[in-house]
Order: structure tokens, then C-alpha cells, then sequence
């Protein structure tokens, strides 16, 4: 726990110290979700109802921006030799570095989804199954996220490759995001999508670090 | 040295079987393409457009079963590291890719006559563009790395993890659908299928089979010989390495 | 240096019939020898012999292609983790953050490995008191290689892998690294060094890698 | 000329050392773009609508998401140095950069954008415009993308402030280039939007490789 | 080595007065040295004592804080494309790209400083001709010390700038490097190295930084 709870420590001191990152994606999020009203021409009604979709995708491309960095600097200054004999196991620094990235951007586009609404005319009701909605699924994106961290690491064009092979994961996590967030606008219930929503968090949990792990150890030569 | 054992027995085992193999699926074409272009009647409704069904269904049917074998592959290479496990699933991407492609330029060219249009956001075109994204993630992730090892093992967890996204995808579809009303879907299912055009499908997805088949172990083949050059490549470098240090 | 004795009988490293490979290509094949409490093993040949990669594998970063390694009488693959919580590796690489400074990347690696010794006391034992505070970006290249050397003082552990140890160190530096060494060994711990130049290690076997260099 | 030939080609063939990775971006592109319709709904009336718009941010993301290595691995390795004691001067070494930059990703993006236009129902009289306006939109792209790349090398605060002045920059480009696209479907002229957008990359095809030099000279320390 | 004589009457590194400042810190100042061809000055200190940051310096890598440097007897303010045309330097990184071949990576140098010299030529003089077919990545740490040294052969110019040559390479790398100063030397060029063991250069000026080592 201590050498967890270093490691965290660490990166988010980093992270913040360079500050760039969790800005530019707030920023990125902002600045392409503002474009929408621009290309479709300011009709409230149409605004309103892709709103939440918007947001919800917004949210996915902008947490695709920092990823690339997640494990390349520690890969090239040795540090990760350092990680991997450690006492931590390879599992939990991957687990680390995924909170980290959750922390750094999950966080702020959570802060920062209201806004977006605002600029996008959500109707007031659609905000707190949207906020809802985003808190199950930016882990599960900075998850997928991580696992292409990993899997990319080291590899030529690393940015957009990472992203590349993740987007089709993230569909089914936006499919449901917005599912939720439909059947309340329709007046239904959106229970069973937020059901499926914390079993995907839940199984990306359990799954994800020890792919990660696989991953990293191959990167270690 | 057993690691060479295998592959080995692999290659005497491909270079008997094979040629049959090749045989076996030209013959099958044969017989396939007769039945299915001059062996069936049109359809009442869709006319001679339907015969793009006896290509389009069983491509479709490959893809899905080609990625199932790419990620079995997979795990096999990642859980017992079996020598070949990482060839096969090597081997099978790109040709489970080219029947994805397949299935969707033969999708497309038929929908354009019956739903008007080539491409529509239907949940089951999309997820299957997926599929074709995930055999290009795959293919890319392989050839990423300068040491072949790494991404073997990468692409080996990414056709894992994309195993799991396949039924999610495909359980999300209900989901998707309910939400906003599709535009102009004609159910896929819906078509019965006639018995004079049962045999025709039979004879294509049979012969699909053979061609994949051995259009793997041809790739298989390649691949292995491949890295029994680059061996024999490096084992000639090191005896130059070692003359030129032994002469300074 | 510590008052923590490491010596116990049956800490001996013992590798049988070991062999690395490096993309398809076999850089050294039956390599055997065992290091008792306080000896020492120096890696020469040269350059491309495989000195670093024998280091790496010996840390547990690259598999083995063949061979055991066994550490206190029982196979280290049995249990990895108490292995790699008994040794310490300074390879070519720093692992330095650019932007932390130079104390707030030794607390790091402290508290990630749990360290027994304070920071400021391992800084200061390698000379580097006076960069505490410098953002690591500004360190010279000798003054990189003793904040490596600083890692290795903060827990003692039984075994030290050291890739050319005293590379970029000034004559004092360098003083610093045998002694540190030295100490290391009277202390009973065990050291495998790789090194071009000649080291005053005191009493070691060597074992030569590649052909005649 | 020599030296900048060696450069671009050197910088080419490292993005490019197999088939697969000059498809990457156009990859990325399809399948971000392949998002919206599962966000905004598969009404093709809709999607027609915001084509462009979503062609458009999405190869400003693209663009994005290419920068990060830019510079980082000329820095990190040393290569910078030789570059600067080359007969080539950091104005010509930034421009190569750029350069690269536009062949790799905005390049392969033109050829895409006819694509995911057809994926996403754009109207058929809308692809000489949108690829029009792609064509002097990207070149600006990359131009203060490689001015926010050279100003986050390595850099404290300073560099930083600037970084977020460029982002924002980027939304008046994508809304020039929307506006051209915008005024042809209506049956207005687009020459205004487009005049302006070339004044813009000239401008920046000026201004930008001078302060990328000035940058990049403060990174030689 | 190389035919052509870089000798020439007025070709004179001279240094007055010059100071270094990092971040805020003088490291050293009121430097003087006068190099004519032929000559060489050797840069010993400490680690941190600057030694590394007098070579970019001279490099004009990092801006002077005080004094002024002139070669052929004119201020290298006036002509600085010239003078960078005429060195030559070796820093603590190698350039290499990992993903590139040895031969690829040596190219691309070659042509971006329109070499005169074979890149095999100059991979077969520092011994890196067997590996000329690698990705860099598989390079060791003294094969890509190596490479360096290979950088430096691509074309005839009359001032070296060397941080450190020697590290990492083997006695055997080592001697080839002291082979390539002095034939430098005799073909009339100038060499400025740091280096912290002895190299056995020949006839050397010694310019001691910092306090006492
Ligand atoms: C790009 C467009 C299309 C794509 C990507 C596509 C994809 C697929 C896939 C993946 C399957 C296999 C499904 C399974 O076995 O579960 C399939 C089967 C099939 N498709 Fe398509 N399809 C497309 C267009 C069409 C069109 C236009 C028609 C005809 C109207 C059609 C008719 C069929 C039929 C009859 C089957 C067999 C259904 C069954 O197994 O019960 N498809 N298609
Ligand atoms: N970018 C920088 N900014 C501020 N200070 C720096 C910077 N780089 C180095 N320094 C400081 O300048 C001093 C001299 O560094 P330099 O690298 O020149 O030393 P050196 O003599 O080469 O040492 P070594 O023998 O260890 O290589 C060091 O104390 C270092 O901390
Ligand atoms: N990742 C790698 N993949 C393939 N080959 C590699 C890799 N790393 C190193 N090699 C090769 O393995 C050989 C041994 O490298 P190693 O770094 O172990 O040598 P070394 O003895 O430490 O040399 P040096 O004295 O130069 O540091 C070299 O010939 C090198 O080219
Ligand atoms: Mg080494
Ligand atoms: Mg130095």
C-alpha cells in the first residue's frame, strides 16, 4: 500500500507539476464539444437532444490525449526497470497508473461535463444521469485506456495507434453511457444500463491490470 | 532445441496435406460458384440479386469464425506458449480481415439495390465494422514493434481483450436499438431460406472453410520459413562478429 | 555504514548452465558459478560481450533461455518476489525525473521500496547534499551516476548489480564507489560489477564474456 | 536543401517503417469518426448535417494526437544538438518538422475524409468543398501544432501559457473551414471563408518556423 | 586517416575571458586558452565542476555569459554558420534512433552534414561494421559510444569537441580512440576533451575546473 499510495504520488505530482495535461484535455473537450453549435447552426431544439451524446463522445476522444505518456517516460529513463523490481507487483503499478490517468482526466471532464451541457443546451434534467453516467464510464475508459498504454508502448507511432486499437473498445461503454442517459430522457428506467455499466467496471478491474502486466513484462528486455 | 521440433513436424505435415488442401477448395469453388450462379433460381422479390448471399454469408460466417480462432490462438500462445500458437494467429488476421472486407463490400453492393443505400448505422453492420477495426488493430500491433516477440505477445492480449468486446457488442445491440428508431432496417434474419438455395450456400461455406484452411497453413508456412531465414541470417552475423574481433 | 549485518550461512547466489538470448541470437550459453556472503564477481569483455544483458537476467528483467538461477539453496523462480526484495540494480539508466528534484526522486524510490535509511543521510553519503534541492534536469552526468549509487544505500539488501558502476565518476567518485562496495562486501553482502577499467575491488573472480577482447 | 531532403526523409521513414503505419491515422480517423452515429443516433438526416463538422475535429484531434513525439525523441536522444550544429538552421530543422507532420497525418487524412464523409451520409455535392477547405485547413493545423510542440519541449511555465494560446487558435480555424463547407450548402459563396483561411496558413507559414527556432534555441541549454 | 590537411597557419581556437552561467550560478569564469593546430586541451574537475557545459559552450550550444571566442582570429559571433561548420561534437547522448539500422542511423548524419568520408568507411574504422546491419537498439553501451566516434569521422573538420570519449568502451575501444585524437592532432586539428581517467593523448594543456578534485 505505501509503495502504491508512493507511486500515485509520484505521477500525480508529475502530472500537476506539468499541468498540461489534464488542462489541454479539459480544453480539447471544451473546444471541439463548442464547435458542434458552429457546424449545425444554433437550433436549441437539435442542440438539446445530441447534447449528451456529444459530451459523452467528447469525453472519450479527449481521454485518448494524455494516454500515450502513461508508461513512455518511465519505459525510457529506466524507471520502470526500478518499478519492476520493486515490491510492488507489475499488476498494481499498472493499477496505479490507471487511477492516475482517471484522476488527471476522468476527474476534470467530470468538472468540466457541465459546462459542455451548458453550451450544448442539455435540458436541466438530463444533467445528473449525464454526471452519473460519466462517473461509471471515464474508469472504464481510462482502463481500456491504460491496457492500450501497455500494449503500445514502445511502439512506432505510439499516439495514434493506442488510440486506434481502443476505439472499438470504448463502443460498447459509450453504447450503454448513452443508454442510460436515453431511457431517462424517454421516462423509462436506467437502471439496467447503469447495471451493466458497474459489471463492465467491475470485470475491466479484475481483467485490465493483469493484462497490463503481461504487457509490461514483455516490455522489460 | 525442442522449439524448432514443433514447427518442424508442423512444415513436413503442411507439405503433405497441402496440395490436397488446394485441390479440395478450387473443386469446391467449382461446384459452389456453378450452383450458386446457374444452379439456383433468381429470388421472386429480390431477382439475381440474391446470388450475392451465397459469397456474402459465408464471408460473414468466416470472419466471425476466424477471429474466434485468432483469439484462442492467443491465449494459447499466452497461457502454454505453444511454439505455433503465435504463427497461427499471425497467420489468420489478415485472412479473417479479407473476409470481413468481403462480407462488407458484397454487404454493402446488395444493400445499395434493397434498402437504398450502401451503409446504414445498423447495429450489426457496426459492430462488424468493429470486428474488421479490431483484425486492423491486430495486424498493426504485430508489425509495431522492432522485436518480433513483443508483438506477438501485445497483439496477443489485444485479440484476448477484443474477444470479450465480441458478444458485448453484440448484447449492446438491443440496447442501441431502442433508442432511436432505425432509419430503414431490413431484418437480416427475416429472409427465409429456400432449399434450392440451401444447397448452393452448403457448397460455398464448406468451400470457404477449405480455403481458409489452407490459405493459413500457406501463410503458417511462410511465416515459418521466414524465421528460420532470419536465423540463419543472424548465425552468419555472429560468425563475421566474431571474426572481425578475433582480427582486431 | 549499516549496522545491519547481512551475513547468514546459506545466502549463496548460484547459477547452473545459464544462457542468454538476445533476438534469436545467443550471446553466451553455460555460464556457472556460485558467490557466497562477501565475494564478488566482475563481468569483463568487451563491448557487446553481454555483460549488461547477464546483469539484466540475473535481476530477473530478462528471461532465461536456459539455466537456473537459486538463490539461498532454493530456485529463485519459486519465489520471485522475496528474490527481487533481496537485491538492487543500477543499470546504464538513471531513472531520474527531469522535473522532481533530486531528494524528491530518491523519496520516491524510498518509499516505493521501503527504505531503512533516511534520504538526506544517502545523499549526503554520496556527495550530493549540496544538489538536494537542484531540479534533476540540472545534474551533471557524474553527479546522475552517484544520485544511482544513492538508490542503492537506502535498504540494505544482500545482493548488488552494478552496470559500470563508476562511469562519468571523478577520482573521488570513483574512491566512493569501491568503498561503498567494499563495505557492502565486509557487511556480507554479495556484488556482481560489470567495469572496462581496472576496479580495486579487492579480492574477486572474474569472469571474462565474449572472445579474447 | 540537401540537409532538409536528409531530415524529412529520415522523419518519414521512422513514421513509416512499415506498410501499416501510414494507415494509422486514417484508421483512427474512420473509427472516431464511426463514434458519433452510436452517440448522436443513425438518423442519416442528422449525420448529413454535421459531417463536416465532425470530419473536420476529428482531424484537428488527429493532428493532436501525432504531435506529442514531434520533437521529444530529437531532445530526449540528443539528436537536437547535431541538428543545431548542422548547416541546417532551426528555422529549416522546424519546418521539416512541420512538414512531416503534414505529410503523415494531414496527407493521409485528405485521402480519408471522402470515406467518413460517405459513412456519415455527407450530401454528394459537399466533397469539393470539404476537401477544399481540408486542404488549406490541415497545413494550419500542423503549423501551430509544431508551435505547441516546440513550446512544451522541455519547457517551465512559459511555454506552457503559450501552448494554450494555440489550442484555442485551432477553433477559429476548424469554424473558417466549417463556414466554407457551410456557405456552399446553402448556396452562398465560400470565397470569403476560404481567402481568409490562406491568408491564415501564409501568415503562420511565415511566422511559425521563426518561433519555433526561438523556441527550440531556448530548449539548447 | 583522412588526406586532406586541415592545417593552416591562422586556424587558431582562442577563448578570452569567458564565463558560464547555469541558471543563475557562475560555474566558472575568466577562462583564457589560446589552441593552434595541432593542440590539445584536456578538461579535468570534478563531476559538476562544468566541464561538460564549457563544451557546449564552445559548441555555442549554450549562450556565453561573459568573455568572447574567436577562430582564425575572428569573433565566431560574426560567422556562426562557419564555425559550426568547422567542429565537431561528442556529447554524453549518442543520436541514435533505436527503430533505424546502425548503417541508416550513421546516413542520415552523413547527409545532413555532407559527409566526405563512406558511412562504411567510417563504421569499419571504429569496429562497428559487423553490427552495421542492426536496429540501434540492439547496440550495447560502448557500441553506441562507438557511434559517436563514428559521427565524428564522417567528414575532415578542424576542431573536436569530445565529452568523455572513453566511456563505456573497452580497452580496445579506448585505444582505438586515442588513436583517433592523434591522428586528428597530426593532421593538424584542434581537440578540447573532459575526461575523467587518463588518456594517454600525447603532449596535452590541462585546464583544471572547479575546486580541488
Ligand atoms: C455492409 C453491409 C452488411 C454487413 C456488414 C453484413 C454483415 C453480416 C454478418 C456479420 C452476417 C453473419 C451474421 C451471423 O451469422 O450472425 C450476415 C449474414 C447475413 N446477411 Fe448481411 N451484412 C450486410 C448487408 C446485407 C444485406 C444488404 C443483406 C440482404 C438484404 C444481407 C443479408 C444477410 C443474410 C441473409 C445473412 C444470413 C443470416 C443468417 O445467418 O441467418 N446482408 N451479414
Ligand atoms: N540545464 C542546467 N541548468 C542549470 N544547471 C545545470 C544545468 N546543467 C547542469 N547544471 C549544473 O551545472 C554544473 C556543471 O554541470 P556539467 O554537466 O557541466 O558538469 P561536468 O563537469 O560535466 O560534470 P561531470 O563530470 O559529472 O560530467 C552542475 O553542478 C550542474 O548541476
Ligand atoms: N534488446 C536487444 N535486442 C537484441 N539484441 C540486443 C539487445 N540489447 C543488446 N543486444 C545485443 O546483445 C549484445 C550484448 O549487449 P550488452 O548490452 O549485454 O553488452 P555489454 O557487454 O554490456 O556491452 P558494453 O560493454 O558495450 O556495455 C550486443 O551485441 C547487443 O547488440
Ligand atoms: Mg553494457
Ligand atoms: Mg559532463
Amino acid at each position: 500500500m505505501r509503495a502504491f499510495r508512493a507511486l500515485l504520488k509520484r505521477d500525480l505530482g508529475l502530472g500537476l507539476r506539468q499541468g498540461i495535461d489534464a488542462l489541454v484535455v479539459v480544453l480539447f473537450f471544451l473546444a471541439a464539444g463548442a464547435l458542434f453549435p458552429f457546424a449545425l447552426g444554433p437550433e436549441p431544439a437539435l442542440l438539446a437532444r445530441i447534447a449528451a451524446g456529444i459530451v459523452m463522445t467528447m469525453a472519450a476522444l479527449a481521454s485518448l490525449l494524455s494516454l500515450d505518456r502513461l508508461f513512455t517516460a518511465d519505459y525510457e529513463d529506466g524507471s520502470l526497470d526500478g518499478l519492476a523490481l520493486s515490491p510492488l507487483s507489475l499488476e498494481l503499478v499498472a493499477l496505479a497508473k490507471v487511477a492516475t490517468h482517471w484522476l488527471m482526466t476522468g476527474l476534470p471532464l467530470l468538472a468540466a461535463a457541465p459546462v459542455l451541457g451548458l453550451l450544448l443546451n442539455l435540458a436541466p434534467g438530463g444533467y445528473p444521469i449525464l454526471l452519473l453516467a460519466l462517473v461509471l464510464v471515464t474508469p472504464a475508459l481510462s482502463l481500456l485506456g491504460g491496457l492500450g498504454a501497455a500494449l503500445t508502448l514502445g511502439a512506432r507511432r505510439g499516439g495514434l495507434l493506442l488510440a486506434f486499437l481502443i476505439l472499438p473498445l470504448f463502443i460498447p461503454i459509450l453504447i450503454l453511457g448513452m443508454g442510460a442517459v436515453a431511457a431517462v430522457a424517454e421516462g423509462r428506467s436506467a437502471l439496467g444500463a447503469l447495471e451493466l455499466l458497474v459489471a463492465l467496471d467491475l470485470g475491466l478491474l479484475a481483467l485490465v491490470p493483469w493484462a497490463m502486466a503481461t504487457a509490461l513484462r514483455q516490455v522489460l528486455r | 532445441m525442442h522449439r524448432f521440433a514443433n514447427p518442424g513436424r508442423f512444415l513436413r505435415l503442411a507439405n503433405r496435406i497441402q496440395p490436397w488442401l488446394k485441390a479440395l477448395t478450387v473443386l469446391g469453388f467449382i461446384i459452389g460458384l456453378y450452383l450458386a450462379l446457374w444452379g439456383s433460381p433468381p429470388d421472386y422479390q429480390q431477382g439475381e440479386t440474391v446470388r450475392i448471399m451465397y459469397v456474402h454469408v459465408p464471408a460473414a460466417w468466416m470472419a466471425l469464425f476466424a477471429y474466434l480462432l485468432v483469439g484462442l490462438a492467443s491465449a494459447s500462445s499466452l497461457i502454454w506458449r505453444h511454439p505455433l500458437a503465435d504463427v497461427a494467429a499471425e497467420a489468420m488476421s489478415p485472412v479473417g480481415a479479407a473476409f470481413t472486407l468481403i462480407a462488407l463490400i458484397t454487404g454493402s453492393l446488395w444493400g445499395k439495390p434493397m434498402w437504398g443505400t450502401y451503409w446504414v448505422w445498423d447495429a450489426r453492420l457496426t459492430s462488424f465494422l468493429l470486428l474488421f477495426f479490431l483484425y486492423l488493430g491486430h495486424m498493426a500491433l504485430l508489425g509495431a514493434f522492432d522485436d518480433r516477440a513483443r508483438g506477438q505477445r501485445s497483439a496477443a492480449v489485444l485479440a484476448i481483450v477484443g474477444l470479450v468486446n465480441l458478444p458485448v457488442i453484440k448484447f449492446s445491440v438491443d440496447w442501441w436499438n431502442t433508442l432511436h428508431q432505425p432509419a430503414s432496417i431490413v431484418r437480416m434474419g427475416g429472409i427465409s431460406i429456400d432449399s434450392s438455395m440451401q444447397w448452393p450456400l452448403f457448397a460455398m461455406a464448406i468451400t470457404f472453410h477449405l480455403f481458409m484452411l489452407a490459405a493459413v497453413i500457406e501463410r503458417m508456412r511462410t511465416l515459418l520459413l521466414e524465421a528460420r531465414l532470419r536465423n540463419q541470417r543472424l548465425a552468419a552475423f555472429e560468425r563475421v562478429g566474431t571474426q572481425a574481433r578475433a582480427s582486431e | 555504514m549499516n549496522p545491519v549485518t547481512l551475513k547468514s550461512p546459506d545466502q549463496s547466489l548460484t547459477a547452473s548452465g545459464i544462457a542468454c538470448r538476445r533476438s534469436e541470437r545467443m550471446l553466451f550459453r553455460e555460464l556457472n558459478f556460485t558467490l557466497t556472503p562477501g565475494q564478488a564477481l566482475m563481468l569483463r569483455g568487451p563491448n557487446g560481450s553481454g555483460k549488461s544483458s547477464l546483469l539484466r537476467l540475473l535481476a530477473g528483467l530478462l528471461p532465461m533461455a536456459e539455466g537456473a538461477l537459486s538463490w539461498c539453496g532454493r530456485p529463485v523462480d519459486e519465489d520471485r518476489a522475496a528474490y527481487r526484495a533481496d537485491l538492487a540494480y543500477l543499470g546504464h539508466l538513471d531513472a531520474l525525473k527531469p522535473q522532481l528534484l533530486v531528494r524528491e526522486n530518491l523519496q520516491f524510490w524510498a518509499d516505493l521500496i521501503g527504505a531503512t535509511v533516511p534520504v538526506d543521510n544517502a545523499l549526503a553519503k554520496v556527495g550530493l547534499a549540496p544538489c538536494a534541492d537542484f531540479p534533476a534536469q540540472h545534474l551533471s552526468a557524474g553527479q546522475r551516476r552517484r544520485f544511482g549509487l544513492a538508490r542503492l544505500l537506502l535498504k540494505p539488501v544482500p545482493i548488488w548489480l552494478l552496470d559500470e558502476p563508476s562511469t562519468a565518476l571523478d577520482a573521488n567518485g570513483q574512491k566512493l564507489a569501491l568503498d561503498l562496495i567494499a563495505r557492502h562486501r565486509a557487511a556480507g553482502g554479495i556484488a556482481i560489477i560489470s567495469s572496462h577499467d581496472d576496479l580495486a575491488v579487492g579480492q574477486v573472480t572474474t569472469l571474462q564474456l565474449g572472445g579474447a577482447a
